[in-house]
């Protein structure tokens, strides 16, 4: 017989038809996408509902990490998860949610939290990342990580009625990093999590939608593959989300770009692999709170 | 856009002042105020940024954990200021000078997810 | 022993814990939920989100319409459903996921299309409805429905990288309705579905989202209890959502009030339910395109 | 907000076109387009949404599916009008006088789902 003579195979353009018709999108942008693998940082709130379409839209690999177990708590917005997996990873759980809606593409479980110690090891299987966790200590090291690997970050977060999505070291090396925009972290009291100040299900789903959409677009237009020459940093804007009584707001916003001096991604920055897995301690970068928790 | 004299003679402009993010909960749980403002401090200097956060602690806050919202004397690391939807970054930050009309939204950064 | 001295049970505070201490939340707002019946029209990529954060936000009463079954190039934005369920009647793939979601609220699986012969025998079981449909016919449909038994409607709509969202008959009799905002139907030439023309996943993804998002807060600052006196509908705003290069674009915009001599909801209006059991034509209405749909 | 005058020393006014929800596709794939109209008709009256409609159809559409965007002398069913982010109908439709520097945004109504 003869070989199949498609770039793709015919299920997935059954699978990926309804994207690929879409004007722009096309056969390049499906491959590109299938070639693209992808890390998902926090298989909660945001990372759920970025997870899911991510896998619908045909990433070739999905990495999941987390530590958690899943709670009867977190079930109100974290939607891949379900009640009868309570108990079990976070990152298992998912896995098993996006396997009954994709089971073309390839998976990896990393049952772990990101800390310094497996940063590199995680991250340099990807090309992608999402920054879907829940606390400052997290979000610096994701971004140090993917400074020092040259990965752009798509970076979201969300508490109570708000919501905030940036892209960030994009193109690596160009755009700012999340150290660019917060040299200091913010004072230890001041950081609550959803688990203690909360969040509406769909404020933080919108924020992991979004998520997901800044991923394939970038993915779809090539933003992976190496520039050719300087290709300047797109004008910075971060995305600014309320649901406020009289229905969602949403307003983007200008930011700054590369911070000349930044710790993490300028020219003369400190901040090596090594250094970050032996001697940067993000615990002790951002603090710890004491007792009352309060903003 | 609306320059004015308040009742001392001394020239006012008023601008909009938002909060997000959680800091409306700092300010009497009102995300959006309108402010009228002495167009020039004590010191005869154009009001600017910095001014208008002295003025948010000394006038408008309610809430008495003032530490939520500045520390040693500026405005607390996690707090986005965005001037007319723009990174205060780019216009100057605390030296900015705030023209009527002006629209000024202090920004939690958020880390939930 | 002594009877549950709470408004809600113990497995309640837990699951809805996390939404239940979002400021201006609170208790009234989870009983608002608990009490309310909510319809979704359509189990695709718009009622797949919408209905999963309905359902994890704790409605009392959840109700699916749809008369199709799961495909596999459905499997890329509607991710209530799975590869497993392929052939599946589409409401009873969602419930099934759904159950798994929450299993603690009731669900209603209507297997039919909503029909001006079975709308009010659909429609009247229910406080609020989400039209989640692909079609014009549908959509006046759904909202004359809507109109005749005093249900607000939240309608969204998407279509390859652009999206709609607008808070409809709200206050019943008040707000505006679908045909005060277009009289007339489109010509059948310009209209073509998500499965013609393509739509991106996490673009009609997010718009199901923020679906649930204004059903959700709708129901929990009392927009369901009867107004005191005689309530102003608010500002009406439609939302615009566009996934251009440069990432997400939104953008609110101020559409008209109630149309005077709006066939559906005026004073004069000739529409009554009867009427529309017996005599509304939509297909006709709406017209029915020659082979090439072209926009 | 410009007003300026054309080669002929006619008045002309400068606005911003948008065009959203599948109908850029009529013009030439750009959303975003910034025109130069004449400031008043050939009868000498100021012009006004119906003759950018006109002015959009005889100058700017590439694509020959004219009767995609208008209808029996009108804009077809199914496209909703902004006039600076405001439905036209709260503005006049077709009577409304265009200002220097406005924004039109065409949009077609989506029904997917
Ligand atoms: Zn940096
Ligand atoms: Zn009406």
């Amino acid at each position: 017989s003869k070989p199949w003579p498609w770039p793709l195979q015919h299920h997935e353009y059954q699978r990926y038809g309804r994207q690929m018709i879409v004007p722009g999108f096309g056969l390049q942008a499906q491959l590109r996408l299938k070639n693209s693998r992808v890390l998902v940082v926090g298989a909660g709130g945001l990372g759920c509902p970025a997870a899911a379409y991510l896998a619908g839209a045909g990433v070739g690999v999905l990495g999941l990490v987390d530590a958690d177990q899943v709670e009867v708590s977190n079930l109100h917005r974290q939607v891949a998860h379900s009640t009868g997996r309570v108990g079990m990873s976070k990152v298992l759980s998912a896995i098993a949610y996006l396997r009954e809606l994709n089971p073309t593409i390839t998976y990896k479980s990393h049952q772990e939290h990101l800390s310094a110690a497996n940063a590199e090891a995680v991250v340099s299987q990807y090309d992608l990342v999402l920054d879907c966790t829940d606390h400052p200590t997290s979000r610096y090291l994701v971004s140090d990580a993917c400074v020092l690997l040259g990965r752009p970050l798509v970076s979201a977060s969300a508490f109570q009625t708000s919501g905030q999505l940036i892209l960030l070291n994009s193109p690596p090396g160009r755009g700012p990093c999340y150290r660019c925009l917060f040299p200091r972290p913010p004072p230890p009291e001041s950081v609550v999590g959803c688990g203690e100040g909360g969040v509406l299900g769909p404020v933080v789903g919108v924020m992991g939608v979004l998520q997901a959409l800044q991923a394939i677009e970038l993915i779809a237009k090539g933003g992976l593959e190496p520039a050719e020459g300087e290709s300047e940093a797109r004008e910075q804007r971060m995305l600014i989300f309320s649901a406020v009584a009289d229905g969602p707001s949403f307003r983007s916003v200008r930011m700054r770009g590369r911070r000349k001096d930044c710790f993490a991604c300028s020219d003369e920055a400190g901040l090596t692999l090594e250094h970050l897995e032996t001697s940067v301690d993000y615990v002790q970068f951002c603090g710890v709170a004491k007792p009352v928790a309060l903003l | 856009m609306v320059t004015a004299e308040d009742s001392n003679g001394a020239k006012q402009l008023t601008i909009a002042v938002e909060f997000s993010g959680g800091l409306e909960m700092l300010f009497s749980d009102q995300r959006r105020h309108s402010l009228a403002l002495p167009a020039v401090d004590k010191d005869g200097r154009a009001s600017n940024i910095g001014f208008l956060i002295d003025h948010l602690c000394q006038h408008v806050m309610r809430d008495t954990r003032r530490e939520l919202f500045v520390l040693g004397g500026h405005l607390r690391p996690g707090i986005l200021v965005l001037i007319n939807d723009a990174d205060w970054e780019l216009e100057g930050e605390e030296e900015y000078e705030l023209r009527p009309g002006d629209n000024v939204l202090f920004v939690s950064t958020l880390h939930g997810g």
